[in-house]
């Protein structure tokens, strides 16, 4: 549903006051410290080195510090986060995701974090009875294949979509809008949800290639149009170089990306292209989980990114079942099944196909080269 | 003292001995001739003394240094060079520059030009095609066009390896003149020819190869008046 | 210094030896080594040998399924670039449209919406292919040495490119549950799946086996003569009436069929198919596999094969550092044999062996590559 | 023969010429060799009704001119070549005498006039259907398969006269037994016949000049020509050798192959053409019966020169 | 079944390809400028490719890797000289030429040096050895994933973050498309520097010793060429230009920094340098001038997802009428 945050926050500049404090209740991955468990264990796969592994990281580091207070309070249950390198590209996950199935230890798994690897795999981990939570992907899709495997840990771009289209035509005021994305199972999904809400707003449309750098014929479409703002559908590392070259070759309108563009390294390689772009995630602002936000800080000496609380409580969850003692596929699928509990983030209850009923969506801007969070935006 | 001398010379392809211990000088201001049956090892000689084969045992001295182990380009500096036996025209190049390249090493440029008009009158067709690619000119012109392009270097032992192959009748009289010529004018030559009777005519001493050895050595009248070299090589007349 | 030189003729003596004598065996001799041999490399993922394995960084079964494929690509290729002499970097193209055939007949997120039996699909994607394979070489063959080259490299980055731009071909996104070959186990299970790369492996190496068969018959043949006549010579070979053009053809759509079939196995293991593996890089590779196997010894492009897909799989476990010892192996073990791990001779007389026996006493010489007068070896510097 | 003196190399893994045919023609008495020569020469040419219809026009240059970019390398030259019979085309460098062979083999297009074979034009015929058709011929720069044995190369050869298709080559079929193992005996005997017979098994790139040649000459007899054109087959030869190509020359025209010879050794043109054609400048400037035209004074000022001692 | 693919391509969303010619004639001056400075860069590299192709025989598939050496180059020394990524500095003129010049300069050295050093490892001891041709280009191909993986290894997957000194600016008009000052700067340069290498190749007597060990090594030898310097020569002559390619590319796309970042560019210049006519000097600054506009026109015609499509096409169309590319190989090929 769309009760929630956005109608709320009664000014965007200072709704960071209002967000959500660590819940009450939320899972701890320390649990008791009492749990008994062995030889069994968890794996991340996701981008931990190829494109745009800065928001596989932050995933990774997220699940990363639950599995740690995890096996640091529970010395009887030593659980392994496994990693395994997807490169983040659907190619190359099936033959990772393999590797993954055929480690009989692996009871679950934390990703995958994109779209498109996730959708290349699913069927596969589904027929290994593999539970996986994703933390990120977000392509409504992926839970309309019938895997039962299949768990998102977030809202998808059926709600991130509409979001988007409302704030680009009320928040921002535009009447134009150029549509770009890129040739990703996400990138596609969402710029078709956002131009089915925008309808006759969209005033250009244009396709990137994933690993593109060059953008002249994107920009002279652009340039043509003459739109009062741009959402480009896609990651970050397309979305810099083109924001980059939008802003050289003199375009002003204004700039609106989502998650898969909410990351540092956006604002870092777009330099001061990137300024007063708009970023939208449906994901919550971590530095309000203090405990988390500090102890993820001392670990990794950085700040949590963008899904990093996202995959502290997907691991959570996976933990859980570990705790229980459980010892096979099947049975940690059920227990995720019928999990219902607080997390970090939200609410975690999936129904049949694996969605959250409780799907938050922030807008994020880009001030002074940081990207700070500006208001939720729907839900 | 000997300008070029080979003692015990080997030299292999691959597992294949093509000179097993092959010994002989050449004099400065001589001509020395090379005879011998198809795969004698005549052409393999030559390599092997311009430095484009690697010698398995054995030394060659040229000019009293040792120049076994020295890179082929550099014999060529010391002024070794050679025509090659399948002419080896440069093919995109113009005949001007494939002349050219046969001052590579030279240091003396203010007498080139002159060089030019030599080769240009000994070769009258060669001056007509100075411009056309070495690649298109028919068999004979490309041989012209080596043995012009080797007498450009103006060296001091010029190696010909059948100069007269591929040429008419009239222009295989002016090699043989020309070689008597630029002998005489202090040029040491060292030539391998199938037309073993003019070759010995004018050469003052020569060797017959046979399957990688020197059989018969002499002067080039003791060869050409030797019943055996008669009979395997100038044919019977 | 010395040692390394002396390691480096002990192989190559050692390699001589070998193949002397095999050579000097009889044909009944050398199926009594053949065939248990057979057996052996039937087994390899079964055993999954201590040393050789490449667990736990890839799963060994799929590791072998993966060399068995490149060693089906070596092989078609092998006859464009090692027989015919024909360098094409495009042969991932072949590879691409086998895979594409594949995934469009058979996956749910096809357009075309039909779900065709693997058995129907793959002689399909062979044909299209192979339909493929004449479509780049009629009007391109006149094209000499490099310039067919970078021509064929544009062919693959175009299908590539086709692939990422034409709607219903899904660019990145993809076509998933590509499907395999029929049969279950007992219990109902499918016996060729994405996760286990046994029954894959098999049905590979058997078809390996085949068209070995029938690519050595086309080699000791008029086929094979001819291909090797136009490497060596064009314009010679023309002029002593080999058909050029046709044999050149025949050499890409042969190529070319095997390269799409091997495309469908990949594309039904795999699951998956999008434009992201058919790259030039993994052209390149296929080219390594054959060259550095000893381009026209079909043995030798086995082992090339095998080396080129096992090594990133074998050093998985240094997932970063894979394709840096890759690379280095990859320049280490051509400088070591240049001609190849096994040399390039090739036989092109039907009982060639015999006839020479009894014409001139001694087998063929089968020197592999020596110095030539041309070759510049005896440039000192 | 001079299959044993071509013989140069001694190996040092004692790998040498051993058994087989060629030991055992030394070991033949002259009767025995003669009997067995006669099995060559039908082994040769096996089917060939030999020295039928002397005389009529076997392949016709008819007003034919190459041009390059502005030069005239062939300017309306026009010949005939009679069967059975060998014809000399002479002349001084670069007067065309390649280029009329590129222009029979199809290498190049005449610019004007025709080339016609059995009275048909050759017209834009393929090469290798001009080398079906019946015309043969041997590189005046050597081009052979040089990675390819000596017995190898004579089979592609042969080739050219096969039927063979990939389908039955790829599933064995028993035609393609029958015409390997024809085209086998068929190259050993031609080797034999161009005395290179003991050099089958070596790769073509590592023989000698002069046996190159020879292995040249066998490559184009197996293609069964009607025709065979010799490009300077004498170059790199010795007087001795020359000797023995001649008589080789004229084996072949006796085996009722028509030769057309170019040659700058004219003691070997004179010796064995049965006619001369001279060319200068890309022009016809003689033609005519050895002797005539080697007192021609034309042809002496263009092309002999002023003999200078007795030796060509 | 292909009636049903033909339906299916036809129906994607109003067709999978559509001619924008409006676009192509609103934008065709400056995608005509755009397409030059940026056509410059594939000329340099393409020089690369061609001189060791005439000298070798031999695509070199590093030097794509030489290429992103010399970017990495660039980008360190800017990093040096205490740039950083983000907001472009304010500079006066006088500054951003010697800051330019001192990483171009650097980029250069860099470049060359590898590709000196790549000739002598994965070359010469092939060379020495005979091995046949295809050898070389996969030991070429090894080399290339070396290099890449050492950056790959030590920088990652993802692109260094843009740091630049100079942003685009408009500095006149022709025809209505603006020319900015970089694509000045990038053009002049890259035909200066094609000049350079010209001159050096067909006037100098190094260069004609370039030429013959081209056409034919052994000879060559025998008039006293030193194949292994010129040889080395041409490595580093081709090295130094794609060191300078990679700066202009750098100011240019200012993201270009990332240790595969060659490879695509790589096989553009080289089918720019086919283009021409391998070999050919000349041919590789054609081919690399018209390969960048006129894939700047098929993306205005087509849409940017067919940019790589129109060069390869391009490239194919050429050769089948001209089998030896536009200008020809100046390599003479060997009579029949
Ligand atoms: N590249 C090679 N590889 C192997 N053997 C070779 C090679 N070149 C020459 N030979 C062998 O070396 C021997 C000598 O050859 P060489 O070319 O020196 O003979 P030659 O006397 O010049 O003969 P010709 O008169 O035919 O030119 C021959 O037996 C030949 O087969
Ligand atoms: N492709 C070509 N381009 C330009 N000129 C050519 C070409 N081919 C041949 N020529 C010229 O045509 C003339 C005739 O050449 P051709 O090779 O026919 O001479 P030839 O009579 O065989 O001479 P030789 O006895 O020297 O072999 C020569 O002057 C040659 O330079
Ligand atoms: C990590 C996220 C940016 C991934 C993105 N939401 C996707 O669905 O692919
Ligand atoms: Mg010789
Ligand atoms: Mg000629």
């Amino acid at each position: 549903g769309c009760g929630g945050g956005g109608g709320d926050a009664p000014d965007g500049r200072d709704t960071g006051a209002a967000a959500p404090n660590v819940p009450a209740g939320a899972a701890d991955p320390r649990g008791d410290g009492k749990a008994q468990c062995s030889g069994v264990n968890l794996a991340y796969v996701g981008s931990i080195a190829g494109d745009n592994a800065a928001l596989g990281i932050a995933i990774l580091n997220g699940a990363k510090l639950a599995v740690k207070q995890h096996n640091d309070a529970n010395p009887n249950c030593q659980v392994t986060l496994k990693q395994f390198d997807s490169e983040g590209s659907p190619d190359k996950a099936p033959g990772v995701v393999t590797q993954v199935i055929n480690d009989p230890s692996v009871l679950g798994v934390i990703g995958l974090p994109f779209s498109g690897e996730s959708k290349a795999v699913g069927a596969t981990i589904n027929q290994a009875g593999l539970v996986a939570i994703t933390p990120s992907a977000t392509n409504p899709a992926l839970a309309r294949n019938g895997w039962r495997t299949f768990f998102r840990g977030l809202g998808n771009d059926a709600v991130q979509g509409p979001a988007v289209a409302r704030f680009l035509t009320e928040e921002l005021k535009a009447s134009k809008v150029c549509v770009l994305r890129d040739d990703s199972e996400y990138g596609i999904g969402l710029a078709e949800t956002v131009r089915g809400a925008l309808k006759d707003k969209v005033v250009c449309e244009d396709q990137v290639k994933t690993k593109q750098k060059e953008f002249s014929a994107t920009i002279g479409k652009v340039e043509q149009a003459r739109p009062d703002a741009i959402f480009y559908s896609g990651y970050y590392t397309e979305a810099a170089p083109l924001a980059q070259q939008l802003r050289d070759r003199g375009v002003d309108a204004k700039l609106v990306a989502p998650d898969g563009a909410k990351d540092d390294e956006f604002v870092k390689n777009a330099g001061d292209a990137a300024e007063g772009a708009y970023l939208t995630c449906p994901c919550v602002p971590a530095d309000a989980f203090t405990g988390f936000f500090d102890s993820y800080k001392k670990e990794f000496g950085v700040e949590p990114a963008t899904y990093s609380a996202e995959g502290y409580d997907a691991a959570t969850v996976l933990l859980k079942a570990l705790d229980k003692g459980l010892k096979d596929r099947a049975a940690v699928l059920e227990f995720v099944r019928g999990y219902e509990g607080q997390g970090l983030t939200k609410k975690f209850r999936w129904d049949a196909t694996g969605e959250l009923t409780e799907t938050p969506v922030w807008s994020y801007r880009v001030e002074n080269g940081k990207i700070v969070k500006h208001k939720p935006i729907g839900s | 003292m000997a300008l070029l001398e080979l003692s015990d010379v080997t030299v292999h392809y691959g597992r294949i001995r093509a000179l097993s211990s092959v010994s002989l000088s050449v004099a400065e201001g001589e001509v020395v001739t090379l005879i011998g049956a198809n795969g004698a090892g005549k052409t393999t000689t030559m390599r092997a003394i311009s430095g484009i084969l690697p010698l398995s045992s054995g030394r060659i001295l040229f000019d009293g240094r040792d120049i076994s182990r020295l890179r082929a380009d550099l014999r060529v500096v010391r002024g070794i060079c050679q025509a090659p036996e399948g002419r080896g025209v440069f093919p995109g190049m113009t005949v001007r520059e494939n002349l050219e390249m046969g001052c590579y090493t030279r240091k003396d440029r203010k007498n080139v030009a002159a060089d030019f008009e030599r080769v240009f009158a000994l070769f009258p067709r060669l001056a007509e095609r100075r411009d056309q690619a070495g690649g298109t000119l028919s068999g004979g012109e490309q041989q012209m066009v080596a043995i012009g392009r080797a007498l450009m270097a103006r060296p001091r032992l010029l190696l010909l390896d059948e100069p007269s192959m591929g040429l008419a009748p009239r222009f295989i009289q002016q090699i043989f003149h020309i070689i008597t010529e630029i002998n005489e004018q202090g040029t040491t030559v060292l030539l391998v020819e199938q037309n073993a009777r003019q070759a010995l005519s004018r050469a003052h001493r020569a060797h017959v190869l046979e399957t990688g050895s020197i059989v018969r050595s002499g002067t080039g009248a003791e060869l050409l008046a030797d019943p055996s070299v008669k009979e395997a090589y100038l044919g019977v007349a | 210094m010395n040692a390394h030189i002396a390691s480096r003729a002990g192989v190559r003596i050692l390699a001589r030896r070998v193949g002397e004598w095999w050579h000097g065996l009889s044909r009944f001799q050398q199926w009594g080594v053949l065939v248990p041999l057979v057996v052996l490399i039937y087994l390899l993922p079964v055993l999954n040998p201590p040393l050789l394995t490449t667990e736990p960084g890839t799963d060994f079964p799929i590791a072998m399924f993966n060399a068995a494929r490149m060693a089906l690509i070596a092989i078609g290729l092998n006859v464009v670039v090692g027989q015919a002499g024909l360098l094409d970097l495009g042969y991932v193209g072949f590879f691409a449209i086998g895979a594409y055939v594949a995934a469009l007949l058979t996956s749910p997120d096809s357009a075309l919406g039909v779900r065709y039996p693997w058995l129907v699909v793959v002689p399909v994607a062979m044909a299209v292919t192979m339909l493929s394979g004449v479509v780049l070489g009629a009007p391109t063959l006149r094209l000499r040495g490099d310039y067919l080259a970078i021509v064929t490299l544009g062919f693959g980055e175009i299908v590539r490119l086709l692939a990422d731009n034409v709607e219903p071909l899904r660019g990145n996104r993809g076509f998933q549950q590509v499907a395999g070959p029929p049969g279950t186990h007992a219990d109902g299970s499918p016996i060729f799946t994405q996760t286990g790369g046994t029954p894959w492996y098999w049905l590979v190496v058997t078809v390996i086996i085949l068209v070995l068969v029938l690519v050595g018959n086309l080699e000791r043949s008029r086929v094979g003569r001819a291909w090797v006549a136009i490497r060596e010579d064009e314009d010679a070979a023309e002029i002593m009436g080999v058909p050029t053009v046709r044999f050149k053809i025949l050499a890409f759509v042969m190529g070319a069929g095997v390269g799409g079939l091997s495309g469908a196995l990949y594309a039904g293991q795999i699951g998956f198919v999008n434009n992201q593996k058919f790259d030039v890089v993994t052209s390149v590779l296929f080219l390594a596999a054959v060259v550095l196997g000893g381009a026209g010894n079909k043995v030798g492009v086995l082992l090339g094969a095998f080396v080129i897909s096992y090594v990133p799989d074998r050093f998985q476990a240094v997932a970063e550092y894979k394709f840096l010892i890759f690379g280095l192996a990859l320049i280490v073990l051509m400088v070591f044999r240049p001609q190849g791990l096994l040399g390039a001779r090739q036989r092109l007389l039907a009982r060639g062996r015999d006839a020479y026996r009894r014409l001139v006493g001694r087998p063929e010489q089968v020197v592999t590559k020596g110095p030539t007068p041309d070759s510049g070896r005896g440039v000192r510097t | 023969m001079t299959g044993d003196r071509g013989r140069t190399e001694s190996t040092e893994d004692g790998v040498s010429p051993g058994g087989g045919i060629v030991a055992e023609l030394g070991r033949m008495t002259g009767e025995e060799r003669r009997a067995h020569e006669a099995e060559v020469a039908e082994a040769v040419a096996p089917d060939r009704e030999i020295a039928v219809d002397v005389g009529d026009t076997l392949l016709e240059m008819r007003d034919v001119t190459v041009r390059f970019g502005g030069l005239v390398a062939l300017d309306a030259v026009s010949f005939g070549i009679r069967r059975g019979e060998i014809l000399g085309l002479i002349g001084p460098n670069g007067a065309g005498k390649t280029t009329c062979f590129n222009a029979m083999t199809g290498v190049y297009r005449p610019s004007q006039g025709q080339v016609l074979l059995e009275g048909r034009p050759l017209g834009r015929r393929a090469r290798h259907q001009i080398t079906r058709a019946g015309i043969a011929r041997t590189f005046q720069n050597i081009r052979l398969f040089g990675e390819m044995t000596a017995l190898e190369n004579v089979v592609v050869g042969t080739d050219a006269r096969h039927r063979t298709g990939a389908i039955s080559a790829l599933l064995r079929l028993p035609r393609l037994h029958r015409e390997e193992r024809e085209a086998v005996e068929k190259a050993m005997a031609l080797l034999e016949f161009v005395g290179i017979a003991d050099r089958a098994a070596d790769r073509a790139r590592n023989l000698p000049y002069g046996c190159q040649r020879r292995l040249e000459i066998a490559r184009a007899l197996a293609t069964e020509p009607k025709l065979l054109c010799l490009d300077e087959p004498a170059a790199g030869f010795n007087p001795a050798e020359k000797e023995e190509l001649m008589a080789l020359i004229r084996r072949i025209r006796d085996d009722g192959y028509t030769v057309l010879l170019i040659e700058h050794d004219m003691r070997l043109v004179m010796g064995v053409t049965d006619r001369v054609v001279v060319l200068e400048f890309g022009r016809k400037i003689a033609e005519g019966r050895p002797a005539e035209v080697g007192e021609d004074p034309a042809v002496v000022a263009a092309y002999l020169g002023v003999p200078d001692d007795g030796v060509a | 079944m292909v009636h049903q693919l033909a339906t299916a391509v036809a129906q994607g969303d109003g067709g999978w390809i559509d001619f924008n010619v409006p676009l192509l004639v609103d934008r065709f001056w400056s995608n005509t400028v755009d397409g030059l400075a940026y056509g410059s860069v594939y000329a340099l590299v393409a020089l690369g490719y061609t001189l060791v192709y005439g000298v070798l025989r031999l695509i070199n598939f590093a030097h794509s890797e030489v290429f992103v050496v010399g970017a990495f180059a660039a980008y360190f020394t800017l990093e040096g000289l205490g740039f950083r990524p983000g907001p472009t500095p304010q500079l006066s003129t006088l500054s951003i030429v010697a800051n330019l010049l001192l990483a171009g300069a650097v980029a250069m050295i860099a470049s060359g040096l590898v590709a000196v050093v790549l000739e002598r490892v994965a070359y010469r001891p092939l060379r020495r050895r005979n091995a046949p041709s295809l050898v070389f280009l996969i030991t070429a191909i090894g080399a290339s994933f070396v290099v890449q993986q050492l950056f790959f290894v030590t920088r990652g997957a993802n692109p260094e973050r843009a740091i630049r000194i100079l942003r685009p600016r408009p500095l006149f008009e022709v025809f209505g498309a603006k020319v900015t000052n970089i694509q000045i700067i990038v053009l002049v340069a890259a035909v200066a520097l094609w000049v350079v290498a010209d001159g050096f190749v067909n006037r100098t007597r190094l260069g004609r010793g370039i030429r013959a060990v081209a056409q034919d090594p052994t000879t060559a030898t025998l008039m006293g060429v030193n194949r292994e310097r010129v040889i080395m020569l041409t490595f580093l002559v081709g090295g130094v230009l794609a060191g300078a390619a990679a700066l202009f590319y750098l100011m240019q796309i200012p993201q270009g920094v990332v240790y595969n970042g060659g490879f695509l560019l790589g096989i553009k210049a080289f089918t720019a340098a086919v283009l021409g006519g391998v070999g050919n000097l000349r041919g590789a600054l054609l081919g690399g001038l018209l390969l960048g506009v006129a894939e700047n026109y098929g993306q205005s015609l087509l849409g940017g997802a067919w940019r790589d499509v129109v060069a390869f096409a391009l490239l194919i169309t050429i050769l089948m009428f001209r089998p030896t590319g536009i200008l020809g190989e100046s390599l003479g090929r060997a009579r029949v």
